[in-house]
């Protein structure tokens, strides 16, 4: 058992882990107060990871469920790898957000509740006809009742606030006695608020009062003895220099590493889409990178731009979302015919059609493989964690530039918004793929290819002396000349076909994450399912169970060690975020009688879910 | 293949070795030849140019270049072009296609390109009809063409190029016709010297699907009478004797044609054409026959201060210039709260 | 969910149950408000209304409306709005977006919409940015604005909706501000009463991600100087005290404002509106503040004989009519040559 | 062995079945020859099935290699099903024809020849170093050389033709010839001439001059005991009347009577595409048969104009080749969410991108069945001739309005073009299969579903009562509202997925089209295959092998035995004109270990392929 697991009792005690969860209206401002307390955290060396789960509407009518706001802590003293099943504390800033969360809590877990919030008018927003603070809802947990918006309204007096400013300081008082319950130095707070209210003085110090004040009451009330301060003790955590990092930093800073690799300029092309603009909005202040971004008028001039960028000799990268990705696939089949590089990045949501588009999925890895018209191979990869998504990108750039293809880069909407604390590699220590554009002219042919990787050259418009033409009409297989030749449009095809096989060669193998080749049960996943599995697993290895985990990042090709891997085990089985598309794909490619473990309610797996399914199997 | 200079190159030079595979007959033929003598005339690099194009008889055109070339898909030239552009400013690039790839599919990036006046030169050959696909109706195609999607005559009245352009604020608006070998070539010089997205149609024969569309003012005998020549600063007039002009009807405020003469229609009462006026580029555009000559030339052009790409590769650069750790790749990974762990 | 028939329904009745999820003192309240008010003013069948919507902010609207809806993708509502005329012309079909829906992704379906004629009724909400996702910037933000994606201020100009319109030949052009609840209900009666497409932009306030960007002529005090209600066959004043007129100049041929007794400005030198007439609707279109105030009202209305699915369903009758075994499938499979195999 | 192997012999010989090709250039109207001959071998009772190839580009300068038109027609005493492999009788009018045809002749095959247009300047234009007539080039083969360029314009020369419109007339003199070649009786292609030139009556005049001239030629030269003429006897033909039908009007005339069946007006919506676009022209004229066309500005237009027009009430029907389709995959998405109907037609053609469009190839399967973003399940239905087109429409129509779903529906290029004799069916004896729209306000939930099909109501907005709103966010499983509930999410996942699956009942089960349930190979296909898998199984099964034929319809959801029916043999293989998608299916749906056997230049298999790849299994 994971998160939820450590029963903080009420003498103090040590926790080996623990989930927080923050909730309330979206004008609450929870993914501040939960992103400071990760910031205090981390300080405090536990390892962590964080899951915000925003409302779908921008801002809905305040006190109503769907306007309610939430992030997720999960911190321990050991290796932590999801945002955790099941809620110790849960942070209820009003009905509404007690109403939409309490579910999560683990049953004898702590609620602490803002009581000012409970007016009638905001328990009927909520849907309650009752006040669950009295009407027995909240039997079986503990819960702290506190006023906390009177007592902010008190704390900030001196400051002479508005009362709405006043009680917008509330979340800090909230956070104060978070920061108490678990120990924390809030001076990292604190510092972060003077920084960021540095031209309105008042505002921050309100807000520190506040901070303070909550801190005050944990220590002073007779909290202590009621409720038990907890301790988790720090992690045995690698040293070095570490930063928060979420999924969608970590493919950006990972871009633009690939590009810098690669010794090229990055263009980066979009068109918004929840979860995917993040992407966009991260790298678009950084023009000082030898990044250029270029919103377009729509997610097909976006691929098609970034075609033109890698045709230029730029590394082309575009991104979106899955309906996104949809309209880009013609194009996608362009720069398979021309053999330019291109990456794209898909953050999978919820879907089909608009469907979900705040929740993720893992449900486009059909797209990515086959959602093209015509015999149109190109490379996948997929990141499983924020910290891996970092690394996940610069290997799509390293394929897509040496092997002058396409790469399609799988994240989802889950790994986009958690965060992870990350122990910053040295950028020295990354291997350079660098580009050489072709120059020569002597005995230059368009398609003419080389031998190791079958890529053809890559020439940048602006060359003297290799002027030709490309486009999307089957090609003489040397020349580049139009052909419709039958006996060449075979060998084309083969050739495209082999070129991505051939990747093959040049990927690590597969490696057991947990376990060891061969046995009884082989759990298989890719993308953001890592966590739950990793954390199921190694729960039901320490029972003494026979099951392994293996995550598959390159997805086209796969690592050739793969199907014998997987025949080694007496089962497989596949948890995915879909009602099952890798499993599909490992059955066809080595006729191994996986099973499918789905999951398409637009949450991730609970490490739980993945336990019970294995004892099936165990 | 051998590395060229961009001095004294003839119109031939431009032509590349592969078989030209229009329509015998074909208008693209005289706008090819015409856009190889504008290359001639300007002293364009070969290996500096690129031509971009979608899908269509049209779109053929960057095979028979001798430059560098692109054959994109059908609508997203402007797209691919943004890019290009985007990546490296100062290749030249021109964009060509069909009114069915630049109005049909592709009017949404032909409108985007030319809202952000990207650097680019887009070269629409309005043939009123889709070639390639062996002519349907297009966007263009007046009410009434029967085709074989409009076996009853199509009844959606037609897009017109200039004018859309001009409703999206295009800053260089012009207008050529295939058989004009004469006129057609400076044209082209003009938009290749501007710097910004312009947007030039040319009036194109389609010989097989849409034979003579034109010939109502395209035929020589009909030539002087019903085409205008815009010229900057000069008075718009024509007709074989050089006897009618456009004045402004008070009234209405819409353009009307008078004959030199007639009712004390004066030369001094003609428009003289204002280039960088949209209000005579807008009505200039819109002319139509019977009741008016169609005009041709720079109906429209005022540049912005800087085109798209150049805009925002400045701002790339002030922001680099600005920024103390430019490009420090490990500076990029701290950026934000870092904290350290002892071992 | 009963039966309702269309007599005195008032403005509620087009109300749905469904909790309104936009913003609290977004613009899109008022709009919905004022739609809701047009309904009751019109009479409309809700059993025969049609609300087609794309995806954003604005795109929510159906939702809110108690008559049938569908919500489908972004920027693709004309053309699902189109399918929907061609299949039964008798629906009071609405089509609702943003500028984003619009212009940006949708600018094609826009254009083909208005261009066909399409008898709908296009309410363009434009607030100057991608609500929904966020706050990006839109085909119509000013110059130098600065959102997540363009975070150093953005560098490429804004399109004018109602000159992109008029480009494509629109036959109905106007334009509304959320804030007038006083005018937006008339005009939109305007708008639905017109046959054919119906192109109306909706001035709209994002008071999340753009708040204030069109209060220099939305405020209530400098409502006067900064609207200019356009109405036909009235001349074209405005100002506190309807002292400053528009008049064209002779010279540049554009318009230009004047107050009323100033170097021998009088009214009757001030321009009547006539909305048949595109010059003015073109000019009034692009005036843009500081110079000149923002034109709204219905600038252009000129109907065609018949819409396109009216058109093209005369079309279909008038074949089917003239066929002679219309419509027997067994004629159909028996088409051009057949022969017979005896037994 | 096919076509191709009924060698003619000197003596005039009876025939099983011959194989004809007419070639030349563009202008030279071979399409025109060749529909001709086809209709007077069809009045000769003859089973037959035909293939044209023309030029990829419109109208290519006269005399190159890249401007051939080619018309093949198999014809025979017994069922033909596929065009033939190998040609018998070449009619090549100019060397570029003779040049890019004479591979495809069978040895010992007949070559005619019009000397007349074998000039110096002709032979360069073809690529011709020396003359083919004349270097031994043709040696192996049989070859008739007649100038009927000279002949036709003698021929002509009463009617006052001009030079050119004179040799216009040249395809009607070799058609002559062949007419007497085969005895076919000519009086069909008089009176089509008559027709066709009715208000040019000189043209007409000297068109039949030319015919009569051609098949004087055969008649009176030495012809008959050179080369002896052919008898091809009449074949087993079911009585009953009929027609040439293309895969093309098969398509066209199986959804006018596919929604007439379902009692719905036809929406059909596309933007022309090769060779898709055949269908819009096909159905355009079709006005009084309750049909609408739409030529969108896009493809996306198309798509989302045919769901709207399902919305409100029409079938709506939208059309495409691969490329574009690729554009309609995202509104297909909605279509799914929204579960409305609708029937997607893709005609594909040689890809990757533009690739090869006037060729043909089944590379789209993959596309059809996962090429969306999510979890987008739909029906797919494929068809495997002209005749099977028609009711595979109706099929696909049905399917679309009894499940409320979107069907894909697949053909090809191949398939489009060709064309079959076609027993003309009654259309009285099809299943009707009406569609009743929900009218009735009283418990209706949008999203309810029929506890059979789970199809939900359709209504038709404009029916009172009925008001509601639909959109593509998730909406509830039963009011349609929206919402973002884990638990309704997984439902609706689930429901949209089992509405598909549950499809698998209502179709037939898996047939085997030669041969029996197990045994020692199966040869699986799908669509245009069929014709040389068909005849390479019955030859092969002829010789004694133990060898059977399956073809599949029903690709989503696959018919219920067709598992179990693939177990029961000992190998399974898969032709296909792509890289293997089909049999990726299979290996994955059923773990058979079934084997591709993969051609993708441009051109059906012929028949020899097939066999030859059978040999190693047999
Ligand atoms: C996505 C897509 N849709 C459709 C086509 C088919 N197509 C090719 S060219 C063309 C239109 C040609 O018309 P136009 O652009 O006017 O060029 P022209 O041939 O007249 O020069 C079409 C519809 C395609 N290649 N790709
Ligand atoms: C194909 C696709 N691309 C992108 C999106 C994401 N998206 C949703 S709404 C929107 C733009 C919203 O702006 P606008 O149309 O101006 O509407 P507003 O929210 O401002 O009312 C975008 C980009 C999407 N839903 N689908
Ligand atoms: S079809 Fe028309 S436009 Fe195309 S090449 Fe032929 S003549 Fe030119
Ligand atoms: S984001 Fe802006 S446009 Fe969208 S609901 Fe909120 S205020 Fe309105
Ligand atoms: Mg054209
Ligand atoms: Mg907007």
């Amino acid at each position: 058992m994971d998160g939820g697991s450590a029963a903080p009792d009420e003498s103090g005690n040590e926790l080996e882990s623990a989930v927080v969860r923050f909730a309330g209206d979206s004008g609450d401002g929870m993914q501040l107060t939960g992103t400071q307390f990760t910031q205090a955290t981390a300080m405090a060396r536990n390892d962590l990871a964080t899951f915000p789960d925003f409302p779908a509407e921008i801002r809905a009518p305040a006190g109503t469920t769907f306007g309610v706001s939430a992030f997720q802590i999960h911190f321990g003293s050991r290796t932590i790898r999801t945002s955790g099943d099941a809620v110790d504390v849960l942070v209820a800033m009003n009905p509404a957000a007690l109403k939409t969360n309490l579910d999560d809590l683990r049953k004898g877990g702590l609620i602490i509740v803002d009581t000012g919030s409970f007016s009638r008018r905001n328990l009927n927003k909520a849907g309650f006809e009752e006040n669950p603070l009295e009407d027995g809802t909240l039997d079986g947990y503990r819960k702290l009742e506190v006023d906390m918006t009177r007592m902010t309204v008190e704390a900030v007096k001196p400051f002479g606030l508005g009362n709405k400013d006043a009680q917008r300081c509330k979340n800090m008082w909230a956070l104060g006695l978070v920061d108490w319950l678990f120990g924390r130095d809030r001076t990292i707070n604190e510092d972060w608020l003077k920084q960021k209210f540095a031209r309105k003085p008042a505002i921050a110090d309100a807000n520190i009062a506040a901070l303070n004040a909550g801190h005050a009451f944990g220590e002073t009330a007779d909290m202590a003895r009621e409720f038990g301060s907890f301790v988790v003790p720090p992690a045995d955590i690698q040293p070095g220099t570490y930063r928060a990092l979420t999924g969608a930093e970590g493919v950006a800073m990972g871009l633009v590493a690939g590009a810098r690799l690669a010794g090229l300029h990055l263009l980066f092309t979009g068109y918004p889409i929840t979860p995917a603009s993040a992407l966009l909005h991260l790298l678009a202040p950084l023009k000082d990178y030898g990044v250029t971004t270029f919103q377009a008028e729509d997610e097909i001039a976006a691929v098609c731009a970034a075609i033109g960028g890698s045709y230029a000799g730029a590394l082309g990268v575009t991104s979106s979302s899955g309906p996104g990705i949809a309209l880009k696939t013609e194009a996608i089949g362009l720069a398979i015919a021309t053999e330019l590089p291109l990456v794209v990045v898909n953050s999978q949501r919820g879907g089909p059609s608009t469907g979900l588009p705040t929740k993720t999925e893992q449900s486009d890895l059909y797209q990515a493989i086959y959602g093209r018209n015509a015999d149109s191979p190109l490379a996948v990869v997929a990141c499983h964690s924020p910290g891996d998504a970092y690394f996940a990108a610069i290997e799509a750039c390293r394929l897509a530039v040496k092997y002058m293809t396409p790469v399609m880069f799988l994240t989802d909407g889950y790994i986009s918004n958690a965060a992870e604390p990350w122990l910053i590699p040295d950028f020295e220590d990354h291997e350079p793929f660098p580009v050489t554009f072709r120059t020569d002219p002597e005995g230059y042919q368009v398609y003419a290819r080389d031998p190791e990787t079958m890529a053809r050259a890559w020439v940048k418009p602006g060359t003297p002396g290799l002027l030709h033409r490309i486009g999307g009409i089957e090609k003489h297989h040397l020349t580049g000349d139009i052909s419709y030749d039958a006996d060449n449009h075979q060998e084309m095809t083969d050739n495209r076909l082999n070129k991505i096989l051939g990747i093959a060669k040049d990927i690590p193998a597969q490696a057991v994450d947990q376990g060891q080749a061969g046995g009884r049960v082989a759990v298989v996943g890719w993308g953001s399912t890592y966590g739950p599995i990793s954390r199921a697993v190694s729960n039901k290895r320490a029972q003494g169970h026979d099951v392994s985990h293996i995550h598959i990042r390159h997805i086209r090709p796969m690592p050739p060690n793969l199907g014998d891997l997987l025949k080694s085990y007496d089962a497989v089985i596949v948890p995915e975020m879909n009602t099952g598309q890798l499993v599909t794909v490992l059955r066809a490619e080595y006729l191994v009688d996986a099973k499918p473990l789905n999951k398409v309610n637009g949450k991730p797996f609970r490490i739980v879910e993945i336990e019970d399914a294995l004892k099936a199997w165990l | 293949m051998n590395v060229q200079t961009p001095a004294n190159l003839s119109p031939k030079d431009y032509a590349t070795d592969q078989e030209v595979r229009w329509c015998p007959g074909c208008g693209d033929y005289a706008i090819l030849k015409a856009v190889q003598k504008a290359m001639a005339d300007i002293g364009a690099d070969p290996a500096n140019t690129v031509f971009v194009s979608g899908i269509g008889c049209a779109a053929r055109f960057p095979y028979y270049m001798e430059t560098y070339g692109f054959h994109t898909i059908h609508g997203r030239a402007p797209s691919f072009a943004t890019g290009i552009k985007l990546t490296n400013p100062d290749l030249d690039v021109w964009v060509v296609g069909g009114d069915g790839d630049g109005l049909s599919i592709g009017g949404n990036h032909t409108l985007h390109a030319i809202r952000r006046n990207v650097d680019i030169s887009y070269l629409l050959f309005n043939n009123e009809i889709y070639g390639l696909t062996k002519g349907q109706y297009s966007p263009t195609s007046r009410l009434g063409t029967r085709s074989p999607s409009t076996p009853h005559g199509s009844i959606d009245s037609p897009v017109d190029a200039l004018s859309f352009a001009l409703g999206v604020n295009a800053r260089f608006v012009a207008r050529g016709i295939d058989r004009r070998q004469d006129h057609l070539p400076g044209l082209l010089a003009r938009a290749h010297a501007h710097k910004g997205c312009s947007f030039v149609e040319i009036i194109q024969n389609c010989i097989v699907y849409n034979d003579g569309v034109f010939e109502h003012f395209t035929e020589k005998a009909v030539t002087a009478d019903m085409q205008l020549e815009a010229e900057h600063g000069q008075p718009l007039i024509f007709g074989k004797n050089r006897e009618k002009g456009l004045r402004l009807n008070r009234q209405t405020l819409e353009l009307e044609v008078a004959t030199l003469g007639e009712d004390g229609f004066s030369e001094d009462d003609v428009i003289v054409h204002d280039e960088t006026n949209r209000t005579i580029g807008g009505a200039l555009a819109r002319m139509k026959p019977p009741d008016f000559p169609v005009a041709i030339g720079v109906l429209y052009c005022a540049p912005a201060e800087m085109s798209y790409e150049r805009a925002v590769l400045a701002q790339n650069r002030a922001i680099a210039d600005k920024a103390p750790a430019a490009g420090d790749m490990n500076t990029l990974l701290h950026r934000g709260s870092t904290w350290e762990v002892a071992a």
